[in-house]
């Protein structure tokens, strides 16, 4: 059970974070907290077109928190605001247990299914993924990127 | 009285309390002094003693699956709390230690905010101190000035009498639901619809109505509401402030320290959401689910049978209590909730008390934390209140009791 | 490690609490989260759970017997605590929700009533937030200015530095007894002598300190001690504040409300003496009952033998987590209490403390509420914390379960 | 029991105070009350040459604490300080049951003696000789018998 919940893959996303760090404006800025722990993400998001341009990440936190930020960076930067939704749904389903993960199309995401067995860090797993979320939902309302 | 054609039997309800059964070193009592506090049925002594005993671990900021769990607990306790009062999230309820801590709550964090000088405060001639004194204070803290809507002769609030004390400066008016003197019930919907046409904001001290009638916030739309456990067969040192969470987020905190904060530093804080904003250290946890055992305990029986029930037997003692020579009874009839305070005679209250006591009728003597209406009705009453586990075999002890009353004070 | 030179016997200790007995529904813990809350022994669980089934009524203004007896066990329990603190009299003790209502209640009515614009209130760095915030809100709210009483690199407190930071416009000195980060065990009979030499008064926070150690308010000489049931073997919803008299003579109320009061009517407001004056509404009876048996719990053991006791396992405890490769602790070595804040490698707090969890040893991480003191420790860390029930095994375990942590994130 | 505690003699003094009222000053003034009850005993009283020469009373509460404050003021005029301490150390023991009250030196006083099986009522039968013992004191700091 602690070796699905501390994979590699995970462990390898903490210690590496991919695309850490912020974005020079203009850009999006979204903080998601953990209040039950403490646990910190913030997002840095430019959008063009109706794509997410770019994105990074910082925060600071357990390695589940930070790896699943990391991943999502990773797997999101390029997409459509309607696929990284679509993703969004996919990985909350999947880290609550409703589905099972596609490695074909979730890649990394896939280990964060572990945190299954753990449910007071499901939130950990999901804190980026709902920050995610709570950023696209205002996306519609930015007319500058660089300014909320 | 045909307590069959209704769904409660105060007989078996009593068989759910400790306190009702035969014990070797208690004499039985004919408890009636339930708006000071009700007994506790075993479904709320066990889920305290088992918190205690099995799911004992601290909130907030887990580490481990006890803390986690007893997390969950404290939070399904506010969820049934919300549920069970009908507000629209359980981040509107914040658990306090009873209803004066509420009341202090709002009138220290929401009242030194919004209340400035030359502001008006309407509070009743009936209200308990709890929702009193924190308002003369406050009043006198802000240079705001303190209306008292006076009740009629029969211990009622006239509506027009609001109408008439309402300005553009009022900011709030404190109601109690029901008086814990009178058992007046008062209509707080429209009390609180008129505040706010006038842009007042409205304050329903609930202590006295919550066990007894069903409370619907939605419903009344009031801004706050509060109310203790102890009174609703939940423990002491627990309570609770209802409050529309658009208050709640312009609030600033209450106390301060643990749990309430998100980032301190030397240079900077920035508060919890709330409801963890309002609740600074380590929360009554274990009566947290205690309460939740008393409400889902009312749920059991059904807060419109438990107001039918309760009519009823009200109805039964009022007739009962008239028969007394001698007995004068404050509040309205017969329109009113089972909470009866009178005189008798030139005994005084205290004295009335203790020959009860003798009979094992518990009742309570005083001015009911309650003294301007104490000025008012001419001092201190003895008073006697219902719970759902009484019944009319009650009522006929009291009787019987102020009868001995009279005639241990030479009354024929 | 020769426990049974010592009188304390942990695991027979263990079989007065029910949450270390076999249960079904219950997997058994390893409880190392005492500084967070302690587990309740069958003592006094069965002591409030019988004063929910046959000693319950409401305290104050009595009516009936049963309002008597509640009164008296109320007030027996404040008599206890005096005499548990040596307290000159059961008057100087106030009964709170806990540590952190009882410190806000200090700064709100001591602190707005005698700290002015330009004065000074000096606290350590070491502090958790309901010894910090509180100040830092008054110190806002007055004008006043908070010191910081920075900890040495070991973690400790230097009293030359409070000299230094002592002035004439110094009126309050707020200290921990026992950090609940770094186990340092401050010196606070020195701090209140320096502090009352300067002209400033002085006030302990004991939360950590109460049930492992003598605490005696004569002895230190502080003007003001808190600390919270739950972190005693008691529950939750009950803290006290233990102020000399004089002090609360000339202290305005807190919460208002009734019980506080004695005469109230439109013109004039008469407070209640100490300690009622503080204690507005129904206040946490069978709490009170409940802190009553954990402190003759606590002295059934003696707190001279606890201290031994824990003192010894604290030695074991050093030295078998300086056994872990890449572990490192914070605060004072070797003369500390058993609190042990830690960080492994580069693992993540909270993840420790999960492993350690499918482990069954139940730490803490975080920032333990003490934001200021985290950031100059360099961020969140592991906690474990010891009370007289554990026992070197319970070591043991943590280390073997810290070893396995390594392993699982990867070190040798 | 319930009527030791109220015996006619008490409920007499109840509906018939003896030495109700207020004195004019100079007087001395103390003020008992009993928190537990709200029951309240205010006495005034005229000293001279080491006696209480004048005494009134006034209060309210129940029938208990107000005959014996009636009691008192009855029992207690004339006698000089000493004698009054003693009798009210006399009333103390007997409200408490550590003595016997004699009649012949006590009279009317000795029916307090029915609060024994009421302990909650003690407090109500000992208010007034509580309020008296605080008054007296003080009595040697009195310089102008009108101001405290
Ligand atoms: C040193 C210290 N002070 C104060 C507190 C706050 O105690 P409570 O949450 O019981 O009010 C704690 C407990 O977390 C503590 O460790
Ligand atoms: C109407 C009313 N309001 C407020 C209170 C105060 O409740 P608590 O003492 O539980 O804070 C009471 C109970 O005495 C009451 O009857």
């Amino acid at each position: 059970m602690l070796n699905e919940l501390y994979q590699e893959i995970i462990l390898d996303h903490y210690r590496h974070p991919r695309s850490w760090g912020e974005l020079e404006p203009p850009k999006i800025t979204q903080e998601g907290f953990n209040p039950s722990c403490g646990d910190e993400v913030i997002l840095d998001l430019r959008l063009d077109d109706g794509r997410i341009e770019d994105i990074r990440f910082h925060g600071r936190g357990c390695s589940i928190s930070q790896a699943s930020a990391s991943m999502l960076a990773e797997s999101v930067k390029g997409k459509t605001l309607e696929e990284a939704r679509a993703l969004i749904q996919q990985v909350l389903a999947l880290v609550k247990g409703e589905i099972e993960g596609d490695p074909e199309t979730l890649g990394d995401i896939v280990a964060l299914a572990g945190v299954r067995n753990f449910p007071v860090r499901v939130k950990c797993a999901t804190l980026a993924w709902h920050t995610l979320e709570e950023a696209l939902k205002h996306a519609d309302s930015y007319t500058d990127w660089g300014v909320k | 009285m045909a307590t069959t054609r209704l769904a409660i039997d105060a007989h078996e309800i009593r068989r759910q309390f400790p306190f009702f059964q035969p014990h070797p070193e208690m004499r039985s009592v004919i408890y009636l002094d339930n708006a000071a506090t009700t007994q506790k049925p075993y479904a709320v002594i066990e889920a305290v003693s088992h918190f205690w005993a099995y799911q004992n671990a601290n909130v907030h900021r887990g580490g481990h699956g006890a803390g986690a769990k007893a997390s969950a607990l404290y939070e399904a306790a506010r969820e049934c709390v919300a549920k069970f009062l009908n507000a629209r999230e359980p981040a509107e309820i914040v658990f306090t230690r009873g209803t004066t801590e509420a009341i202090n709550l709002v009138a220290s964090s929401w009242g030194e905010t919004f209340v400035r000088a030359g502001d008006e405060i309407i509070v009743t001639e009936m209200e308990h101190h709890a929702n009193l004194l924190p308002w003369m204070r406050l009043a006198e803290k802000q240079g705001a000035t303190l209306r008292v809507w006076r009740i009629t002769d029969d211990g009622r609030l006239d509506l027009d009498a609001l109408r008439a004390l309402l300005t553009e400066r009022t900011r709030l008016v404190a109601v109690v639901h029901i008086s814990n003197v009178l058992g007046t019930v008062n209509p707080v919907a429209e009390i609180c619809r008129i505040a706010h046409e006038a842009g007042a904001r409205c304050l329903v001290d609930a202590a006295q109505s919550i066990a007894h009638m069903p409370v619907d916030v939605q419903a009344i739309d009031c801004d706050f509401l509060a109310f203790s456990g102890h009174k609703a067969y939940g423990p002491t040192g627990i309570g609770v402030l209802y409050a529309k969470r658009a208050l709640l987020e312009e609030m600033p905190p209450y106390q301060v320290g643990g749990g309430m904060v998100r980032i301190v530093s030397w240079e900077r804080r920035q508060w919890a959401e709330p409801p963890a904003k309002f609740e600074a250290g380590t929360p009554p946890i274990g009566e947290a689910v205690g309460l939740h055992a008393a409400l889902d305990f009312i749920d059991s029986l059904g807060r419109e049978a438990i107001a039918a029930y309760e009519h009823e037997l009200t109805e039964y003692a009022l007739r009962r209590l008239q028969e007394v020579p001698g007995l004068r009874l404050h509040g309205p009839v017969p329109d009113r909730a089972g909470i009866f305070a009178f005189t008798l005679e030139d005994i005084h209250p205290h004295d009335i008390a203790t020959v009860l006591d003798t009979r094992d009728v518990a009742i309570r003597s005083g001015l009911h934390c309650a003294h301007p209406l104490g000025e008012r009705l001419g001092g201190a009453t003895a008073r006697a209140s219902l719970a759902v586990y009484n019944d009319t075999s009650h009522i006929d002890a009291l009787v019987e009791a102020l009868h001995t009353t009279r005639k241990v004070f030479g009354y024929a």
